[in-house]
């Protein structure tokens, strides 16, 4: 009984505090709700009074979001993929061992993302033109991303490897695994809730990437939603309404698999393993 | 046989002249194919830059035209003042003087003017009326006079909006008031021009103006305009088509106010030149492209809206009575319109006149000291 | 069983950091022996299992199993099974993965994988939680799944760290049972600590014991209860633990008059170096209670704890003798009681090293 | 070669090869650029030498250029205040829900998730809503803040020098949440739940189990996410461009935007470069910090 | 000591999902009381433990500690100390910092913290490891921190949890020792839960044996192995464990018949209902070897096994009998050998019921 109502009071909390925190997604779908003089009127209107529902066929027809959409999905599973392998392991080995050589590595993929994406392009646009990458500018664009986000996931990841026992490793070896097999079917699903969560964070960083994409690929067939919303954003755009509309349809499905799959995250994965 | 391809990077998007153009000409020359970038507005230098010191530059690019001197001046775009003088199309004696300017580099050409446009005052005549007021200001002081009348932050109206934004936009709408006041770009801190940023102090002071006009772009200052929320707005032709659409009062054009009755006038000039990259393959197909986009420049203003930077052509009517109207207008302020620059540091010199700007503006420092900086650091770059 | 040497360990030594955990450890197991491994907590027997497994990185001395050289051989290619002492249960597995994990990586066929998850289920009386998470699980359920999962398996080795110690009485005697059945069975080789001195007793063919890294003795078990090399040994093995008392040896050699009160004095039976300074072992079941007035030991009783089965008697004084008697006892606390032991049961040690003399 | 092959599957060469791999193609790909940049601040560029290592050195004539640059310390001295406070806001916030929604209330997890939002929205549409949201005249902020009384004149958060910075803040925070609270909300799942049983057993009240079993048992977790947190907040630019632009007057600029406008604005990319160097420095001193913290992280 | 109740509990029941762990548990123990709580595995003695501790909600039923009700008191209302079976040591804390955590939190003074850690580490071994981190130490040296946590402090209860399963023998006397004598000095109530039969019939003054979630028996140790209320007790209390054959009474009700293969007879000593069908208990230690040669019971020697002191004797056959004799034996497998036992020894259940009789 007393339970029941906790439950509920924290739910009702909850739910204040996302609606707090959500008002600028709200501010996202109630502006391509409206009308354009809707958008600048004062006092702001929290309701459309209108609402145009219209809006989103349209801004998808006339974008041409699938293709973009697909692009987006194409680089940021890309990266998403690419960024696990590779980092998964790293992180794996940087949590299993404590001396001199981890804490340079540890320190160097640190030192690898300090500078902003801006600043990078330069450089890697230049290298990827001489070794003639640019020819395939998804592929130019997802290795450029990845090596961007690769020391965030490994830092992360790196943190949910720690919280597993180095124990049922080693039980996994002594029952006949090689490092690799207990590596797969032990430590991995153990740190299950950590790669997952990263990997998702990647992916969406990934989707919503930009500054590599828009200067590396500058075919319109290929460039991802993000590049297609920046087209549509010039300094002197009337259509907020559009913007916005893009942007829910860029965002919403996104947001809506992840709030699921973050679900996953369940606490006591590792009890009961150790007396 | 061969099938030569040129590359053709612009802003311009499907509604705007540039890319229905190129795909024109595309189909036109079967010797030529056109393969078109749209590049963002803030983008267009310094992906030019980026291809250019990696051997990808296209053949002809599209900049804004304060910019052009930065890749003239250093030799990435062609001289085309030989390929001008033999052309039966372009003739540079037909183009405004400030856009012939802007593409001109140490008595060469670098570049045709591509549109161009200008600024002036627009005011929402319902709220005049309401005002008593009857007339635009015809100087600085009646500006600051009719805004402070026009001011009711009762119903959340501003007398004026503008844009002092610390960007190339805080430049282009300051530096005609400096032109009026007798400066210019390389004499910031003539009397008339601290006098500008004086009034200019004043209207933000008075909160004649938002505040957030110190931050915001000439585009969403207008948009407080066409909302009603401002009484007037300086703002150019581009305006025209949104606030046709928006605006649900009576408004009018005038243009700049001037430092005194019947004063000096002056104005911006604005919009992008055409160039072609000196590292191209194709000179005469890229050049054969800017001919036609030439020849097709009658089309800019009924097609596109824009204003073609030429004098010898004859603007239709449109049948909108208040776009003619303002129209005219612009059409006489752009006789006023003089270049930015051109010098291949503008960013740099145009950078000095925003801090200058924004300094006075937040009170930081003295009208006449703010410039006085500005001055210091341009004479710098120039040189001097 | 055949005598050649399963495991040999020549000159073995690990270091934590500065911590020297074993000391030139050298043992050889003959292939089939069951060794229990038995020593203070902390002395080094975990340590030397999972050396043996390959768990951790030896800092001296060589290692074979099978006869093959075995440094820096992988877990994987040792081919030992073990019970973990902290049990180390995927917990992201049930209880039948987990038993069925190293079947899984054999690819063994579903039928037989299923027929040995049975057996082993039932041996350790776990069939109907099969489908249980450890975490679910109660201690002694835990470490059954541990003893299970090394049990399945049909390997060179069986490492075994305490796999009974949160067990009842009733499964412990039937484990133990089955374990030693299970050895015999497969011809395996056994290493198992253990605190249970009747496990160590009546499973092993071969008792190890250690005490701060180093061996301290080998043999049978009957070998280390009779003849314990050091009073360490003497002190270990055997529970209650041997009552010791400080005496200097007689004239002749063939008494002791022991450091008591009134100085008693008791017959060895046997003649040593006469008028040295010795420690006299007595086992606690070794003593009776007399009638003789002439005994050399007579004590206050000082507690009487019963077992049911078994009387222990705790003797007033510093030394505090125990006494084990069978049955039950009438006696309490305050009780005087006169002490007899057969002189063929006194163990002498050297008062300074601790050997036996 | 079966040797090196057993070493890989069971050994060190397991090991070395997980490290090297993605160590190398970081090298490559992010650690080539970052010289690119450290290099460049040492000489003299323009646009026709982005593409070469080979230019003129000037020494350190630009480092003393930036450092005797007026707007310097101001832009320095934003820059440790937007850090500071984003990263104070976003962690308090993010760990306060990270708790929060560790009591197993029905629809917890749903809701958990809807706090991604900020992360997911593309840099650019977050930029234009918090420019509506925070604007004078309109917005909705200052329309709130009116409707509850804790205002009565509007603050001009893009443009009164006082407030810019902290509107860029208030953003910025709104922006972090997500990534901290999600990430804290993963290592507290990690944390045996027996361990609060023992330390309430021996009498912590939920407070001092929070100060003495959460918080040393997070601390790896607590590492990560700072100093991700300091190198997303250093790297935070769609805020800037698309709310205030660095102004009024450099009121709110920082480091990294200063450093794009250098390179991207004035087109100096060698004082870009610099500037981002100094960044470099900055971050180099937190990371060895975060680093040295790890020597006391507890393994399961 | 006074009887008035410490802890009380009515009627508790526990589930975990659809498991019954606990059902209608009724107990009370008196001020001061050290009680043993045995059981099987699984059979929910932990569970037990740890809903007295608040640590589980039960799910009905009503529990008071020293006169209050404690449902859905927090545990650190509840003032008692455990030890868990799983230890629960903070890993990121050194031995030292583990044992004064609660201390800590009273903000006992630096000195006396000082004081008490010095001595409870004498106490439980550790002085030399105090500051070690948990990772850092041996299985037994985890369990005696987990010890030493709970007895540094002065709680209303004890909750002890299998707290001597991972320590030598030497070693688990001496705490013992420790334990039952800070229990008395403190005058605290304990409940400590044990394999160990020695533990729980030498420490406790109340021994409660459980079995699936329900309580069996309860009483004091020598009750509980003299007259066993139930076949399960009977068997489960004593190592090693009571032999049970079958057999039906005699027509006077003075015998019974065994149904081994040579039907025998033995002597009960009293009367009991004639012709019924019963289970009868032979306690190992209260079977002899006699020559008589009309002696009820003659086996074959199957496993002779020696712990030094004692010799355990198993028998062939289905009923496997032990019997536990003092000392050596010169037994062998395969001899054949006769067994006595007094009539006042035998136990008798109802073959179905298992209730004795
Ligand atoms: N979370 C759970 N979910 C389901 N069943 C559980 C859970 N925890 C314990 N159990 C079951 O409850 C029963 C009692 O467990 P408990 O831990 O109390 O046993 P125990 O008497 O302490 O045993 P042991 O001597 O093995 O420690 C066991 O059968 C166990 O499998
Ligand atoms: N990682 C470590 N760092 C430092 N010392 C350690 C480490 N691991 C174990 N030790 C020490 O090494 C010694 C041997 O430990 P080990 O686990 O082998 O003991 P054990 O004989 O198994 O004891 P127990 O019977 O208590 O399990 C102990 O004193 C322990 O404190
Ligand atoms: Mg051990
Ligand atoms: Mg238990």
């Amino acid at each position: 009984m007393t339970e029941t109502w906790t439950n509920r009071i924290l739910l009702v909390v909850a739910l204040l505090l996302a609606a707090l925190y959500l008002f600028p997604l709200y501010w996202m779908y109630v502006t391509s709700l409206k009308t354009g003089s809707e958008i600048f009127a004062t006092p702001p209107g929290l309701v459309p009074s209108n609402p145009q529902w219209g809006v989103f066929a349209y801004v998808w027809e006339l974008r041409g979001m699938g293709r973009f959409l697909w692009n987006s999905v194409v680089i940021a599973s890309g990266t998403m993929v690419l960024t696990a392998l590779l980092g998964t392991g790293c992180a794996y080995v940087l949590a299993r061992y404590r001396n001199i050589w981890i804490d340079v590595a540890l320190f160097l993929v640190l030192m690898l993302q300090v500078l902003p994406a801006s600043l990078m392009i330069t450089p890697i646009f230049v290298g990827f033109s001489q070794i003639g990458l640019l020819a395939h500018p998804q592929w130019a664009v997802i290795l450029a991303i990845t090596a961007k986000s690769m020391p965030f996931f490994v830092v992360l990841v790196r943190a949910s490897f720690m919280a597993v026992p180095a124990e049922l490793e080693e039980a996994a070896l002594v029952d006949g695994n090689s490092r690799v097999g207990a590596f797969w079917s032990i430590v991995l699903p153990l740190a299950r809730n950590g790669i997952l969560v990263s990997a998702i964070l990647i992916f969406m960083q990934a989707f919503g990437e930009f500054v590599y994409s828009k200067s590396m690929i500058p075919a319109v067939e290929l460039q991802p939603a993000s590049v297609g919303l920046n087209a549509f954003m010039g300094p002197n755009t009337t259509e907020w309404n559009n913007i916005m509309a893009y942007a829910t349809i860029y965002v919403t499905p996104i947001l809506a698999v992840f709030v699921v799959l973050q679900r996953r995250i369940v606490s006591g994965l590792t009890s009961g393993a150790l007396k | 046989q061969d099938e030569v391809t040129i590359t053709i990077w612009s802003l311009d998007d499907a509604n705007q002249p540039a890319l229905n153009l190129a795909r024109e000409f595309d189909e036109l020359e079967p010797g030529i194919k056109v393969e078109y970038r749209e590049i963002q507005f803030d983008d267009v230098v310094s992906e030019a830059m980026r291809a250019f010191a990696t051997g990808q530059a296209p053949d002809i690019i599209a900049v804004d035209n304060p910019e052009h001197a930065l890749f003239a001046a250093r030799g990435a775009f062609l001289d085309i003042t030989d390929m001008v003088a033999n052309s039966e199309v372009i003739d540079p004696a037909n183009y405004f003087p400030g856009p012939l300017n802007s593409v001109t580099w140490d008595g060469k050409l670098f570049g045709v003017p591509k549109a161009t446009n200008t600024i002036a005052l627009y005011y929402n005549k319902d709220l005049y009326a309401k005002a008593g007021i009857t007339e635009p200001p015809q100087t600085w002081d009646e500006l600051v006079e009719v805004s402070r009348k026009l001011t009711d932050p009762a119903n959340n109206v501003y007398g004026l909006a503008f844009s002092a934004k610390a960007s190339e936009e805080g430049t282009f709408q300051f530096l005609p008031w400096a032109q009026m006041g007798g400066g210019g770009y390389d004499n910031i801190n003539a009397p008339g021009a601290v006098k500008a940023l004086g009034i200019w102090k004043t209207i933000m002071d008075e909160k004649l103006a938002s505040p957030d006009t110190l931050t915001r772009g000439q585009w969403d200052s207008t948009g407080t305009f066409n909302s009603g929320n401002a009484a007037q707005v300086i703002s150019g032709p581009w305006e025209l088509n949104r606030m046709l659409e928006e605006a649900k009062f009576d408004w009018g054009v005038a243009l700049l106010p001037t430092e005194t009755e019947g004063g000096t006038r002056s104005s911006a000039m604005g919009d992008f030149n055409w160039a072609i990259f000196a590292s191209t393959q194709h000179p005469e197909e890229a050049f054969k492209a800017l001919e036609y986009f030439a020849s097709q420049d009658d089309r800019l203003f009924p097609e596109f809206g824009q204003l073609p930077a030429r004098s010898d052509i004859e603007l239709p009517e449109t049948g909108e009575p208040l776009k003619d109207a303002a129209l005219k207008v612009f059409l006489e302020q752009l006789q006023y319109a003089q270049a930015r620059g051109p010098h291949p540091e503008w960013p740099k010199i145009s950078k000095a006149i925003q801090d200058a700007i924004q300094q006075a503006l937040t009170g930081q420092a003295e009208p006449q000291a703010a410039l006085d900086t500005a001055a210091a650091t341009i004479s710098g770059i120039l040189g001097n | 069983m055949s005598a050649e040497p399963q495991i040999e360990l020549v000159g073995i030594d690990k270091h934590y950091g500065s911590f020297h955990a074993l000391k030139n450890i050298n043992l050889t197991i003959p292939k089939g022996q069951f060794v229990a491994l038995v020593g203070p907590s902390g002395c080094g027997k975990s340590t030397l299992l999972r050396s043996l497994a390959g768990l951790e990185t030896i800092t001296g001395g060589t290692m074979k199993i099978g006869g093959d050289v075995m440094n820096g051989v992988p877990p994987r290619k040792r081919d030992v099974a073990m019970v973990f002492q902290s049990y180390a249960l995927y917990p992201h597995m049930t209880v039948e993965q987990n038993l069925t994990y190293s079947l899984r990586l054999k690819r063994v066929s579903k039928d037989e994988m299923k027929r040995a998850t049975e057996e082993v289920a039932k041996t350790i009386g776990l069939s109907h939680l099969l489908h249980r998470y450890p975490r679910e699980l109660s201690g002694g359920q835990r470490q059954r799944v541990a003893m299970g999962r090394a049990i399945i398996r049909n390997p060179k080795a069986f490492l075994f760290d305490e796999p009974l110690s949160n067990l009842d009485a009733a499964l412990r005697v039937h484990m133990r049972k089955e374990i030693r059945a299970l050895h015999d069975r497969l011809g395996a080789t056994s290493v198992y600590v253990t605190h249970d001195q009747i496990e160590a007793m009546t499973m092993a063919d071969h008792v190890v014991v250690m005490r701060d890294g180093v061996i301290e003795q080998q043999g049978s078990p009957l070998e280390l209860y009779d003849t314990p090399a050091t009073r360490f040994v003497a002190g270990f093995i055997g529970s209650p633990a041997m009552n010791f008392v400080d005496g200097t040896t007689s004239a002749d050699g063939t008494s002791v008059t022991l450091d008591l009160p009134a100085s008693r004095t008791i017959q060895l039976g046997r003649q040593v170096e006469p008028g040295r300074r010795v420690t006299v072992g007595l086992r606690p079941e070794h003593l009776s209670i007399t009638e003789d007035e002439n005994s050399p030991l007579i004590v206050d009783v000082a507690v009487v704890e019963s077992t049911g089965s078994l009387t222990y008697i705790t003797a007033a004084g510093d030394a505090g003798l125990t006494i084990v008697l069978t049955g039950r006892s009438d006696l309490r606390a305050g009780d005087r009681i006169a002490l007899a032991i057969e002189p063929g049961r006194v163990h002498l040690f050297d008062a300074d090293s601790g050997r036996a003399i | 070669m079966s040797r090196l092959l057993s070493s890989l599957r069971d050994g060190k060469g397991f090991d070395i090869v997980l490290v090297a791999v993605p160590l190398l193609f970081l090298i490559a790909l992010s650690g080539l650029p970052l010289i690119y940049n450290v290099v460049m601040s040492f000489q003299e560029v323009d646009m026709f030498s982005l593409g070469t290592f080979a230019r003129p050195w000037v020494g350190f004539k630009n480092y003393i250029a930036v450092f005797s640059a007026p707007e310097t310390w101001p832009i320095m001295r934003n820059t440790a205040v937007f850090v500071v406070c984003s990263i104070a806001g976003q962690f308090a916030i993010g760990f306060g829900l990270a708790l929060f929604f560790t009591q197993n209330f029905p629809g917890a997890s749903y809701i958990r998730g809807l706090f991604l939002a900020s992360w997911v929205m593309p840099g650019l549409v977050v930029g234009a809503i918090w420019n509506w949201i925070l604007a004078g005249d309109f917005g909705v902020l200052n329309y709130a803040l009116k409707s509850l009384g804790i205002i009565s004149e509007n603050i001009f958060w893009r443009s009164d020098t006082a407030w810019s910075l902290w509107g860029v803040v208030i953003a910025n925070i709104w922006n972090g949440i997500s990534f901290n609270m999600i990430l804290l909300a993963v290592g507290l799942a990690g944390i045996p739940r027996d361990l609060y049983e023992a330390a309430a057993l021996d009498g912590a009240t939920a407070w001092q189990r929070f100060w003495t079993i959460t918080l040393p048992m997070m601390r790896s977790t607590i590492g990560a996410v700072i100093s991700l947190g300091l190198i997303f907040t250093l790297q935070q630019f769609d805020l800037f461009a698309a709310i205030t632009s660095g102004g009024p007057a450099n009121s709110s600029n920082v480091a990294q935007y200063w450093a794009w406008e250098q390179s991207f604005r004035q087109y100096d990319f060698a004082k870009g470069s610099t500037i981002s160097v100094v960044m470099i420095a900055v971050v180099m001193i937190a990371s060895i910090i975060y680093v040295r913290s790890t020597r006391h992280e507890v393994r399961g």
